[in-house]
């Protein structure tokens, strides 16, 4: 496939300032919470779920979106919600529980909802797959020709939520990717001790609908893969399967001990990280030289250096502010 | 309650009717779930509507309870306003991540940015030997989670007003209606199950009490079905020369607690009567609104006729005997009266 | 293959006995609700989901049964329970909601449980599936050799509970037999409108699993699919997915006016029933002569009255009595 | 409590040691739920069991709560005794049914023929800014359907014997930790996380409350997280003053009853605390119980102090406001000392 230069670089630049991203939250998250680790302290209170090493599987279809088209994600939601054009400082301030976050504060990093971008995540396993079929549904009622992604897990791909929203989206040909994101373990359970067969993809025959594998952690194939699933979606042909099988490079959550994983796996998969697979690609390939991946590199880290400060800078949420944003126009009464 | 117009409808054909009024309206409503199409709904609360507005609009689904409730979710963030309906509640156990966690917090969790404009229909209650897993009434547990609203109307005109004033809320609103009200022809009936209903739009407030009937005595707060059968045993007490008022809370959230409290002021008596489980339900809540709101006005403590903690017997008798029934109001009532 | 002919004549009896017990719960529930049909009124109140038109669904596995096995079977029971040889008396004494019924009158007729035989229904979607699964995780673990058989309806295929249930069996290799009796409505909605795909058999591959269609509604096609899948559940080599093509002859409840079924499609489903095509084939093979069936019409005939004989003459529960059992060992208080 | 041993354990530890005292003399009981095995449990109930037991009898499992719920179901019904882990009570939403209409109900329906004995573990509480899907309590909810015993430990020593006594239990017992009283290390912990425990196998009976301090001025009934909270404000409370008397319910069902009212007879003044949402839930419920039980004597109307009706807010100032702490119980116990 020849594919444009600037989407090649778009995905570099995008993994890049996702991972930088996700480097200094977890810089921060443990800035304050060190020696004596306490998950309720510091800056980044609360559980932390990091993506590094799942880039790929954001930006590929980065370059295929259009203004409108609806992404759902879950509890590991960074990569693709900047893959998607979120807001990086109101993210970045909802992260550090602040009144200018996506969510003043109320939803935080499990919880980044954005109208423009179109994006929305959850902490609960295979939540968001049934909401990605309504959206395409509405997008149907309509008359767009936008699309819905849901991205979740292969750990999520034995919840029943799965299930249903294939068949849904299956039988009324709704403009739908699924999205596998296949880094191999569920928290500490390995995919064969929660899945029956090898490859989610193969899931797709009992839906009747296309499903396919990306056995590479590359973005170049999720974006070959992808374009065509968003173009088969677009033009009314309905839903897609894909699976990817990805890394994820650090623990479940930060401060998960990452003991059931062995060392030598850990070591072999930080080898084959993405982004410098990708990047000495990119090079190889003359597509960038050195000076372009410095000035990228910087230019992302500034990106995300001005996301974070704003967010630091931003004051907390009022406490009784709390009681509001329950229902639409009234707050709880007390 | 006044009403402009002699046409009579059943409550069954006054919720169809408040649904075609807003979808007449309103192109983003439409309507998913089990039955909805061809059958018009199990219990007839879509009856009509395929002919009327299609296949596209009216859509049956699969037994995909999380798929159809979520994907109602995700149409209503992007622009839709639907109507889905859960055929019973008590199948609510297959989907309630998607009613609760999901549905219910997306507006909080976004700050106010993303609304989620939906209607969620189920049908509760029993009487009627449908046993354990189709009996249940369950609105105490759907009002004890935050941030959806909670409707029950209990006769025809409430039913029109509270669908149409539900469909345009944009909050998520749970709309219950009880099986014993909706004057289906194949069940018994109260008469009150059909009445008096305005051809046009009108909305019913939500978090409104209604007095049911007024009365100086006692005060008997409840909901549903058991609004009729508390009218029917204040009719009974009336001729033992008491005087009961009776209070359709007709929604549980938001709960209209000054109603409550005022009747109480008023009456100085409290009988909750409530078809949900007894424990950890509604039932302490109207009582804990009017001893906290009320305290020095109270002449005995507040009683309270619910289910008991079991589930729904299927045989007839023993049915009868654990659900509220006119006759245990009357007696709890006259018990009441006597208390303090 | 060959068939012994005591099973072919047990199969035939069992039929028989089914479809008799169903015409008179049939009579005795509309008895005393017409002219004017109250659901709530009558020697029998409530729902009334019948199988006639299943019965070959119910009987073909049979013969293979041994005791011990489990059964859950859905809100649609009665041939499931009567094949698997639940005492008629206490079950139709359940029906009628007295004391002498399986569950002193407080399950009714879509929550029968016999201890033995091992069976047990419910009144939601899918429910049984997971339940099917639990009790061979007992039999592994007191190693018996027994298997569980979970019955359930096509409309169940697309509930979560199909796919998680599916996929633990499969995974942890336990001895079950899912069971889906396809008789193409779910209430009202045909298949076409509810599985992305034509046969729930198909589904099996995404388990790794087999996956059988039996495409007649025959006991005897049945009898052998199911003699396979129980014999690969018993010596070890896990769940099998069965799909039986069947006919639901009468309405989806009692009272249901089936308007959504065309008069052909019920005219052509009623010249199929399996009873009468079942019985001219033992006759036309010389199984049985018109002596022999008719002798067991009669004997069918004596059990299922004596049943309905022995409902009607036992005691309702006294009122009080349905604080009992919540609790083993204690009544609730009011 | 006395107890017959100096050892001291944290309640994770305690709740460990539970399951394996009676694994070692059980072989019908076994372990199922997401990373209960290499993991030991996200928050530790099942640390150390997977070196003793094998992988046999602590399964880790998929992420399909549903499916093995109900197989726990199943092999309950046939002989077994599983317990059963829920991640989080959060996640009830995706297997409620299984929970609710299947293991609460089936020895019912079986009238009393068929038992399910399994113990349902689960965590619940807020206060580490888990946000609004990672820190509801839910027990209120729990309590309201019949057919399931409710139990939630506050100290190591209940932990433990509550844990036996629920896995003897011949009925289905949902047994909720509060993250907060477990004694993690990478927590913030109340001292009272960590205890003595004997070393043998002991029962802590189900369904009756502890008197987890003694006082003559108030009762402040509460559970859970909020007992040491209210143990804090009790210490304060008595610089000033004030004798309160804490009760640790320990268990919602059966709820101790006699020992609500037993406590409001001899202080006249109620203060339920309460971490799960206030309306339609716990407080409501107990209050009921204390003006039913004790009319006569409360000198003021019974106050609560619960989490609002709002999803729980992630950001740290928010939920800190929303959850209810030691001074805000300090605030309602100095106010309803001085009411009425
Ligand atoms: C319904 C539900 N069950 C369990 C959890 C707890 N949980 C959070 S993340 C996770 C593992 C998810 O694995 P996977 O889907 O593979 O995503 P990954 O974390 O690998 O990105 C689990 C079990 C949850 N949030 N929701
Ligand atoms: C979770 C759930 N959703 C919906 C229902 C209502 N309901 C009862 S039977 C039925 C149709 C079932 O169809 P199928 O599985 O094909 O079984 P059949 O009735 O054809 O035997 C439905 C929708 C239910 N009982 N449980
Ligand atoms: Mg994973
Ligand atoms: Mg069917």
């Amino acid at each position: 496939m020849d594919i444009p230069k600037d989407h090649l670089v778009d995905m570099y630049e995008t993994m890049v300032k996702i991972r930088r991203f996700e480097e200094r939250i977890r810089e921060l998250y443990f800035a304050d919470k060190l020696p004596a680790f306490d998950i309720a302290a510091g800056l980044i209170p609360g559980e932390m779920h990091l993506a590094a090493g799942q880039e790929p599987v954001a930006v590929g279809m980065r370059p295929h979106l259009k203004a409108g088209d609806a992404i759902t994600a879950t509890h590991r939601p960074h990569h693709v919600a900047i893959a998607q054009g979120v807001d990086l400082n109101k993210m970045a301030a909802e992260i550090f529980g602040r009144e200018t976050g996506l969510g003043r504060g109320k939803g935080g990093h499990m919880h980044l909802f954005s109208v423009e971008p179109n994006f929305g995540c959850s902490g609960i396993i295979g939540e968001g797959m049934p909401v990605a079929v309504g959206a395409a549904m509405a997008f149907r009622h309509k008359g767009t020709d936008n699309v819905a992604l849901s991205y979740f897990g292969e750990g999520a791909a034995n919840q029943g939520a799965f299930h249903e929203s294939l068949n849904l989206a299956s039988l009324w040909k709704l403009p739908v990717v699924f999205i596998c994101e296949d880094n191999a373990y569920a928290i500490s359970v390995p995919k064969a001790a929660s899945t029956a067969i090898p490859d989610n993809s193969d899931r797709a025959s009992a839906y009747g609908i296309p499903g396919v594998l990306v056995g590479e952690n590359d973005p170049v194939a999720v974006y070959e893969v992808m374009g065509e699933a968003i173009a088969r979606a677009r033009r009314g042909d309905g839903p897609s399967l894909v699976e990817i099988k990805t890394d994820r490079l650090w623990g479940h959550f930060e401060g998960d001990a990452d003991a059931y994983r062995s060392e030598e796996f850990k070591t072999e998969m930080n080898e084959r990280d993405p982004i410098i697979v990708y990047g000495n690609r990119l090079l190889a390939e003359g597509v960038l030289n050195e000076a372009d991946m410095a000035s990228i590199q910087q230019a992302m880290h500034d990106d995300v250096e001005a996301a974070i400060e704003f967010a630091m800078a931003s004051p907390y949420p009022a406490p009784e502010s709390a009681l509001e944003d329950v229902f639409a126009g009234r707050s709880v009464q007390l | 309650m006044t009403t402009t117009t002699e046409r009579k409808l059943t409550t069954q054909k006054a919720i169809a009717e408040g649904i075609a009024t807003e979808m007449a309206e309103d192109d983003s409503v439409f309507v998913m779930g089990e039955d909805v199409g061809t059958y018009g709904g199990i219990f007839g609360a879509t009856e009509g509507l395929l002919d009327k507005f299609g296949p596209e609009r009216i859509m049956d689904t699969p037994i995909s309870e999380t798929g159809f409730i979520g994907a109602a979710v995700g149409a209503a963030i992007n622009g839709m306003r639907p109507i889905v309906e859960l055929m019973f509640v008590d199948f609510f156990g297959v989907c309630m991540d998607q009613i609760y966690n999901n549905m219910a917090k997306i507006h909080y969790f976004s700050g106010g940015n993303v609304k989620v404009p939906m209607v969620l229909t189920t049908a509760v209650g029993g009487g009627y030997s449908d046993a354990g897993q189709h009996s249940q009434t369950l609105w105490g547990m759907f009002a004890h989670l935050p941030g959806m609203k909670v409707v029950v109307p209990s006769n025809p005109y409430d039913a029109k007003g509270l669908m149409i004033a539900a469909i345009r809320d944009d909050n998520p609103v749970v709309y219950m209606f009880h099986k014993g009200v909706l004057g289906l022809g194949w069940m018994t009936n109260n008469p009150r199950a059909t009445g008096a209903v305005p051809e046009g739009p009108y909305e019913v407030p939500i978090g409104k009490a209604a007095v049911a009937r007024e009365g100086t005595d006692l005060t008997i707060v409840t909901i549903g079905l058991s609004v009729h059968k508390a009218l029917d045993a204040a009719e009974d007490l009336e001729k033992t020369g008491i005087s009961a008022e009776v209070l359709d809370l007709r929604s549980l959230v938001p709960l209209d607690r000054e109603a409550i409290v005022a009747s109480v002021e008023k009456t100085h008596r409290l009988l909750v009567v409530d078809e949900d489980y007894q424990s950890f339900g509604m039932s302490g809540e109207v009582i804990t609104t009017a001893v906290q709101g009320a305290f020095d006005y109270l002449d005995a403590p507040p009683m309270r006729l619910a289910t008991p903690d079991i589930p729904i017997p299927y045989s007839h008798p023993l049915e009868t005997w654990a659900l509220p029934s006119v006759e245990r109001i009357t007696e709890a009532a006259s018990t009441l009266l006597v208390a303090g």
